[in-house]
């Protein structure tokens, strides 16, 4: 029992103080029995308010500290460490939230805030009084960390884990390398093609000995916690064993009777089901694509090393952290909308990027030559009715590079853009410039009032009440019309579900803080890369890929790592052994002992997750959670109440 | 609805356009503008119009007209889109739109033509002052009436044919109703637009660029009334031969300080300078010259002796005469104080 | 030179010119006196202080929100029009 | 009682650390109002809640309890819906015995962003109580 | 001066105390290297301790920050040299730099100071708190600002009038004139330049009459006025005092404009003229906030909705660069632009504008390098030679960069190049391929 606190309540610059009366709030706790000394700080977070809370700590010899500021999710740990650094052990400190939900929820409310302020941090005061000297629990790290994910992101991520010295698992469910970025041509800044930079990725991949690469790998099962993450990988083989004569492969593709839309083109091109990505794709080696073969066997006459007795496995992979890099979908627009399958030529700018690449000398689409290319901007983005509140980021950039690019590779070309305001962020306006520069017209409309497409004797015509030209109405009959289609969060993407990862308002995965800590996320051990985190273009992939790799790697590279001692206590003298909360129990943390010949629940430690399922299951209350005891939860009542 | 058309500004790029497709829409051009109103508000319009090639809009703005070049929105330019430029070539572009021969839109998008047209004329000149060698009193009395022929025939012909095409554009065409009393009580904003050109005073902070062209305009305009009017080669009045020298040094003093000005480059008006634009300068300043000149070999008494400096001046000013003010720069002095005529009518029509 | 701890701004002073930094400390003064003679009789507002003690009013924020911070001025009532503070001496 | 002198009625939510917890941080984040007689205990999962906790904050005055549950979304598996529907049930019966009305426990899944979600559960729930002339 | 070099070595130096470096350093840190932190300024933070609050969460800026520079003052890997500069680098070989470091005398030993300010309250001398953008007067014996790190007081030397003051008013006696510049010479194997960037100078833009009209001042100057440590005690325009009620945000005041050599995006201005008008209605509920602009760039995540959000508030929004700001007689302002969506040019009076200046490159780190070693952009900032898988990488092998001294860029893509940098860095030095 802790009789002698220190209550601290925060201004939070004015964050609490504007709509939270503190004086009042310390004079009131100040007046409880247990509180030593109270006081206000404008930031409890600072460096020297901390120094000032370790003298305080020490000079009175304080058993429990209560700091009343914003959510623990941001300062929690921030003051732990000064009760430790105090001499104090860290769970002797409770934090009271009275900015999330006291001065901002009730910022229309002065007084009511204040009122639930003090309350707020009566409760603390409360728990921390019963609060008891804990010690961590110690595990085990396995040094590795599985990539999920083997596009840009995750290649780059896996292969400076590797580096860092880390035995590293890269899991791509398609059965080749390079996700988005092997699909796209020459890139803006450099001018490499993406298969340029996946070759160059690749190539440092299979030099490196601690990185395994699974390909057709998807994960299926998870379970464990940071330090040891285990996970089922469902393994799709590829039909084909060893290395084909490329000759006789060749002849076993043409005579593949399938044709599926292809999906590497976005569906311009049709493939057979024994395929190639692109010539030179990572692994180089052709797949079965089982779901689509009919079996005909023609393929196999031709081929010996086609074989398919090869059979699915399951493997499982124990790893001490996890980055997922799973990427983003191309937005598909809905039908007819912007005249996307309604019209004859409308694409979208994934499809117009696989256009350029495949074209030759002239830019053709269905037969015909290209002159006229009108782009539609925001197409899935920036909706005002549809759920894609937000701003694709990288589409401004990547169409007027596409656009420069288009008329540099076949000349005589007229680019139209209908944009809602170009966003070229950064060093990127060069590139706007040097497309105006080049002639590109822009016209710009708002959310309201958007762009028209409308077929017209086999060409589209793109009307728009122009703001730039007085909301005067402007029409381009365009030969290709290009939609400009942003980034959606994967729509199957089960690894979210399966790893519980949070997902924003805009439902890619979320972080833990959107500004500081942007690759961490609120599961421990788990860190997110790429454009599953959020719209970005490579070099923004690439930053956060290797800010999760260094993240990660930090969770892994000590032999050894701390855990929330935040596990069930059974009261061994109740109990008497009937079994629910080991049903109750989803980790199977609790197991049957027998106390000097009576059987009892015993609790695994190490397991054990701290969720409290098996609390209120019990006949004889005889569970408690740490640190949420029934006399600390009921003494909180009392304080709220 | 109006189609976009992007061939539109590569035809302005033939009459001095350049880098206004690297317009963003900022306005700012607009804003820094001291010229620029809210009714009447350039020149990012004008870019705008240019860039989607709204070819109508602009034949019936007078936009173009009301800009003096001072060059602050070029300056400030955030996307170095020459604005400036910009409107100097709609300038350029308009009046081969006004001219019903076509000349003027062939004299400012080739050089070789316009060398040419230079080279024809010398040619008559030349013959015409062959064939009077021996006679320089007939000679001078034929470029006399030349002059007087010239003038009356370039405008009864070309000018006038040239400002109704342009008052079709910019009224009736666009369906505009002007009452006809509205002609009358505007008509003296022309005259004192031609005379004193003082918009250019709202221009810019510099006076001086104003006082210039000012004198510049009395200097050419007496200068044309004392040879055309009075004489001046023959005239024998002290009053007359005095006020003809001052005229015609105020005219190749001012335009030498206009030429010198283009060769610096100093100002954004001139850093861009097309033929038309020299060819403007450089004949009015020679226009000064040698009929200063011819009048001091006749004070001097060896104009006699020296017959090539009048055969050059007559040259000169077929050369003016036939080329420059039908169909070049000169056309703008006509143009711009009809636009401000036109605007002023039009101004006073309510808006729809 | 022998330096005397707790004097060791003397030993500095052997080495550097403080001429423009007393000319400062000399104008702060000034101001400082100015200000708070002004506002000795009543609140003033910084039109009006600038008015009394002949200073731009930019100048008058500057030395006023200074003359807060350092405690010797305190903000007052606001106007009518809820646009101007008037200043008073901190008792 | 606020600045307007309304009477709220008393609310103890029961949110969860990882998932319904950050939605009400958000709320306020937000500046989404709720009545600040709502105060929030915080616990790891929605299915550790005890009844007899529940039935402390009845018998010291709460008028309202909500147990801001995890839903699908619970990092410690899918059984946490069915869970704490049973204690909700298990407790309502124990209400039942004191005589307590079953509309003063409520529960709702509130996802980690289902800030506007908790906040109209709040303001209905405090007007539910109200009306039964609670508080 | 060569034997007064104090040597010492340590696995990474980085060039800059800022959020970026703080974030490396603690990368570096927690995973086992040694790392020096070197700081022109008296305090680490950079300018993100300085901010109000940060978009789109409006966390307030200095609450998030102030944990994590904490961390990295008491973390026992990091060393931290504040009011310090590099002078040279010399790369000798691979993982071998030498750097020469000069470490300003601050004349109060900060180890002893206990930050009780008595000798700011001493010191008679007032001069332009240029931490509160000369908004106010500080000390020539001062603390930074409240949350500096470390919070010890310096002594501003060329303001001081060496009266001695302070130093009989210190109580543990730590003020010291006797300091002198220290030399240091350090030995690391890699670097990291995270030396942020400058603010565009809105003098350079006469037409805005910024110095001339005092009602006028930069985006920084609001968002001290906004920060909880403001010099105001509320939010005033500095020309006369008054409240202001109809404020203006100027938007692309020294960015994408080519005019006055910085044709790039700023890329957060947009951002925090959107954050600091919501934080003004909220401050000023009376107040109308415009904000002119060429075109909203909020392109990251929760940007877009909070965009609309400050719409939905009643920020109005108005498309047009502004060409010229005169001032009326009584201090108002007079701003003329052309409004692209009527499509004509429009005069408007606002009592008080902001400035939302861009930022530009700061130019000190390629002198630290050999004479054309460390390559620039066009735009002077660190260029990324290979910037699309290596994005940290410059032209010098081993050395790092961290960001915005790259480019501009905002707090989180700061994070994620300060992440990238450490990552190359542990590689490098664990002996990575090359």
């Amino acid at each position: 029992m802790n009789n002698k606190l220190g209550v601290y309540i925060c201004h939070c610059g004015g964050n609490i103080s504007d709509y939270v009366d503190v004086a009042k709030v310390k004079q009131s706790v100040a007046a409880e029995e247990e509180v030593f000394l109270a006081k206000t700080t404008m930031f409890a977070c600072s460096d020297s308010t901390q120094k000032e809370m370790i003298e305080d700590i020490v000079a009175n010899e304080l058993d429990g500290v209560v700091v009343a500021s914003c959510s623990p999710k941001l300062h929690l740990l921030t003051f732990r460490a000064v009760a430790e650094r105090a001499g104090l052990n860290k769970y002797n400190y409770v934090h009271a939230n009275i900015r999330e939900q006291a001065s901002w929820a009730h910022s229309d409310d002065k007084s009511g805030a204040t009122a639930k302020a003090i309350n707020i941090v009566k409760a603390a005061i409360k728990k921390v009084r019963f609060a008891e000297p804990l010690t961590p629990i110690r595990i085990p790290t396995i040094n590795s960390v599985a990539v999920v994910g083997g596009g840009l992101a995750g290649m780059r991520a896996a292969l400076e884990l590797s580096s860092l010295g880390t035995r590293v698992y890269l899991i791509e469910r398609e059965h080749f390398v390079g996700g988005r970025v092997s699909q796209w041509d020459s890139l803006f800044t450099t001018g490499e093609t993406g298969k340029e930079l996946i070759t160059r990725l690749y190539n440092e991949l299979t030099e490196q000995k601690n990185i395994t690469l699974l390909t057709g790998a998807e994960v299926t099962g998870f379970s464990g916690s940071i330090g040891d993450f285990s996970l089922k990988v469902r393994i799709t083989p590829r039909y084909i064993s060893g290395k084909c004569n490329p000759g006789e492969l060749k002849k076993a593709i043409e005579v593949c009777p399938v044709g599926v839309a292809d999906d590497f083109n976005f569906g311009l091109t049709v493939r057979k089901a024994i395929y190639h990505n692109f010539p030179g794709e990572y692994p180089q080696a052709p797949v079965v694509d089982l779901s689509n073969c009919n079996r005909c066997g023609a393929c196999e006459k031709i081929c010996g090393n086609i074989d398919f007795s090869q059979k699915e496995e399951v493997i499982e992979i124990r790893t001490g952290s996890i980055l997922v890099a799973t990427g983003f979908d191309p937005y598909t627009p809905a039908d007819g909308e912007f005249g996307y399958r309604t019209c004859d030529n409308v694409v979208t700018l994934p499809q117009f990027k696989r256009l350029i690449d495949m074209g030759e000398k002239m830019l053709i689409f269905k037969g015909r030559e290209i002159r006229n290319i009108a782009y539609i901007y925001c197409v899935g983005s920036r909706q005002a009715e549809g759920e894609n509140k937000y701003c694709s980021r990288y589409c401004c950039t990547s169409t007027i590079y596409e656009s420069i690019t288009v008329k540099k590779k076949f000349g005589n070309i007229h680019n139209f853009h209908f944009t809602r305001g170009i966003r070229t962020y950064g060093k990127q306006e060069i590139l706007y410039d040097e497309s105006s520069r080049q002639g590109d017209i822009y016209l710009q409309s708002y959310e309201d009032d958007p762009p028209a497409v409308t077929g017209r004797n086999g060409k589209a015509v793109v009307t728009i009440n122009d703001i730039l030209t007085g909301k005067r109405e402007l029409e381009v009959e365009a030969d290709l019309v290009v939609l400009v289609t942003g980034m959606v969060p994967r729509n199957d993407n089960p690894v979210g579900s399966l790893f519980k990862l949070p997902k924003g308002r805009d439902r890619f995965f979320n972080e833990i803080h959107m500004k500081l800590r942007p690759v961490e996320t609120v599961i421990d051990g788990i860190t997110i890369a790429g454009a599953c985190q959020g719209p970005k273009n490579i070099m923004e992939s690439v930053n956060s890929a290797l800010s999760a790799a260094v993240k990660s790697y930090s969770y892994v590279s000590k032999a050894e790592m701390e855990l929330e001692p935040v596990v069930a206590l059974i009261d061994r003298d109740l109990c008497s052994w009937c079994g629910a909360c080991t049903s109750a129990c989803p980790f199977e943390a609790i197991r049957k002992e027998n106390e000097s010949g009576k059987p009892v629940a015993a609790i695994n430690n190490s397991v054990c997750k701290g969720c409290g399922m098996c609390l209120p299951v019990c006949p004889v209350n005889a569970i408690d959670l740490i640190t949420y005891s029934d006399r600390e939860i009921e003494s909180m009542i009392d304080a709220l109440a | 609805m109006a189609v976009v058309n992007p061939s539109f500004g590569e035809e302005l790029k033939k009459y001095g356009a350049v880098d206004f497709n690297a317009c963003y829409n900022c306005g700012n051009c607009t804003a820094v503008c001291s010229l620029s109103t809210e009714k009447d508000s350039f020149p990012r319009e004008m870019i705008r119009f240019s860039v989607v090639g709204l070819e109508d809009d602009i034949k019936s703005s007078l936009k173009p007209w009301l800009c003096y070049y001072c060059g602050e929105c070029t300056t400030h330019c955030p996307r170095t889109a020459y604005p400036g430029e910009l409107m100097m070539s709609l300038r350029r572009w308009l009046t081969s739109v006004y001219d019903w021969t076509g000349l003027s839109g062939l004299l400012y998008r080739s050089l070789p033509f316009s060398i040419l047209a230079f080279a024809l004329t010398t040619l008559a000149a030349l013959a015409l002052s062959l064939g009077l060698k021996t006679d320089l009193p007939a000679a001078m009395h034929y470029g006399h009436m030349f002059e007087a022929l010239a003038i009356t025939g370039v405008f009864a012909a070309i000018l006038v044919p040239n400002i109704v095409r342009m008052w079709w554009l910019v009224i009736i065409r666009p369906g505009k109703k002007v009452p006809v009393a509205n002609y009358f009580t505007g008509i003296g904003e022309l005259f004192v637009h031609m005379f004193t050109q003082k918009r250019i005073l709202g221009c810019d902070e510099n006076r001086l660029r104003w006082f210039e062209h000012f004198l510049l305009v009395i200097g050419y305009l007496g200068l044309l009334f004392t040879t055309v009017v009075l004489d001046w080669f023959s005239n024998t009045s002290l009053l007359v031969t005095g006020f003809g020298y001052l005229l015609s040094i105020l005219v190749f003093s001012i335009t030498m300080i206009f030429i010198s000005e283009r060769f610096r480059k100093n100002k954004e008006s001139n850093r861009l300078s097309r033929p038309s634009d020299w060819f403007f300068v450089i004949w009015l300043f020679l226009m000064g010259v040698s009929a200063f000149l011819v009048r001091v070999f006749l004070d001097l008494g060896i104009l006699a002796n020296n017959q090539w400096i009048y055969f050059l001046h007559l040259t000169i000013l077929v050369q003016w005469a036939l080329i420059i003010v039908p169909f070049g720069k000169w056309t703008h002095f006509l143009y711009r104080s009809f636009a401000i005529y036109f605007n002023r009518i039009l101004a006073e029509i309510p808006d729809k | 030179m022998e330096i005397e701890k707790g004097k060791t701004y003397k030993y500095l002073r052997e080495k550097r010119e403080v001429t423009e930094a007393k000319e400062n400390l000399k104008r702060f003064n000034q101001v400082r006196k100015l200000i708070l003679d002004a506002l000795k009789e009543n609140d003033l507002t910084v039109d009006q202080l600038s008015l009394k003690v002949d200073m731009s009013k930019d100048e008058v924020v500057y030395w006023l929100m200074s003359l807060i911070k350092f405690g010797y001025v305190q903000t007052g009532s606001l106007d009518d029009m809820d646009e101007y503070f008037s200043y008073k001496l901190k008792k | 009682m606020g600045d307007s002198g309304k009477k709220n009625a008393r609310i103890l939510v029961f949110s969860t650390e990882k998932i319904s917890d950050p939605a009400i941080d958000m709320a306020g984040l937000l500046k989404l109002h709720y009545p600040p007689t709502v105060f929030t205990i915080q616990v790891p999962c929605s299915s550790g809640v005890k009844p007899k906790w529940i039935m402390l904050a009845f018998e010291k005055g709460f008028d309202g309890v909500f147990i801001a549950a995890d839903g699908s979304d619970c990092p410690y598996g899918e059984s946490c819906t069915e869970k704490t529907g049973q204690i909700v049930t298990r407790t309502h019966e124990m209400m039942k015995v004191k005589s307590i009305e079953p509309a003063r426990l409520r529960m709702a899944a509130i996802c980690s962003v289902c800030s506007e979600a908790f906040v109209k559960q709040m303001k209905t729930f405090n007007e539910k109580l109200l009306k039964m002339q609670y508080a | 001066m060569g034997e007064k070099m104090k040597e010492a070595s340590y696995d990474v130096l980085v060039i800059g105390g800022g959020i970026a470096g703080g974030e490396a350093a603690l990368n570096l840190a927690n995973n086992g290297l040694t790392v020096l932190i070197v700081e022109k300024d008296l305090s680490v933070g950079g300018k993100m301790i300085l901010l109000s609050k940060v978009f789109p969460t409006l966390d307030c800026s200095a609450c998030i920050t102030t944990p994590k520079i904490s961390e990295i003052a008491r973390h026992r890997n990091i060393t931290i040299f504040t009011g310090s500069e590099v002078r040279k680098i010399r790369k000798k070989n691979e993982n071998d730099f030498e750097a020469d470091l000069i470490r300003h005398p601050r004349y109060v030993d900060a180890e002893k100071c206990t930050g009780c300010q008595l000798c700011e309250e001493a010191c008679p001398v007032v001069v332009p708190d240029g931490y509160q953008f000369n908004l106010v007067g500080r000390k020539a014996a001062f603390i930074p600002f409240s949350i500096a790190n470390p919070r010890a007081a310096a002594i501003d030397i060329e303001s001081c009038t060496l009266c001695g003051a302070c130093e009989k008013a210190c109580p543990p006696g730590c003020i010291d004139f006797t300091q002198e510049p220290e030399e240091y010479h350090i030995k690391v194997r890699s670097v990291i330049i995270a030396t942020g960037f400058r603010l565009f100078d809105p003098l350079l833009i006469p037409r805005y009459g910024y110095g001339l009209h005092k009602n006028i001042i930069t985006s920084m100057q609001m968002e001290r006025q906004l920060a909880p440590t403001r010099p105001f005690n509320t939010i005033l325009r500095p020309g006369d005092g008054k409240v202001p009620c109809k404020i203006a945000y100027v938007l692309c005041s020294g960015s994408r404009d080519a005019s006055v050599g910085n044709p790039v995006c700023s890329q957060i201005c947009c951002m925090y003229s959107i954050k600091q008008a919501q934080l003004l209605m909220g401050a000023l509920p009376m107040a109308d906030v415009t904000i002119y602009y060429l075109n909203i760039r909020s392109f990251g995540k929760g940007f877009e909705e909070f965009y609309e959000q400050a719409k939905g508030m009643g920020v109005s929004f108005v498309k047009g660069k502004i060409g010229k700001i005169s001032e009326n007689p009584n201090g108002d302002l007079l701003l003329r632009y052309e409004d692209i969506n009527e499509n004509r040019v429009k005069e408007k009076v606002h009592d008080m504008v902001v400035l939302s200046v861009g930022i530009v490159a700061n130019r000190d780190v390629s002198s630290f390098f050999g004479e054309g070693l460390l390559k620039l952009d066009p735009y002077n900032f660190v260029s990324q030679p290979d910037q699309l898988l290596r994005p940290a990488k410059t032209s010098i092998d081993g050395v790092f960069v961290a960001g915005t001294a790259s480019g501009p860029m905002d707090i989180p893509d700061s994070i994620l190049s300060s992440g990238s940098a450490s990552a190359e860095t542990i590689s490098y030095i664990i002996g990575r391929n090359e």
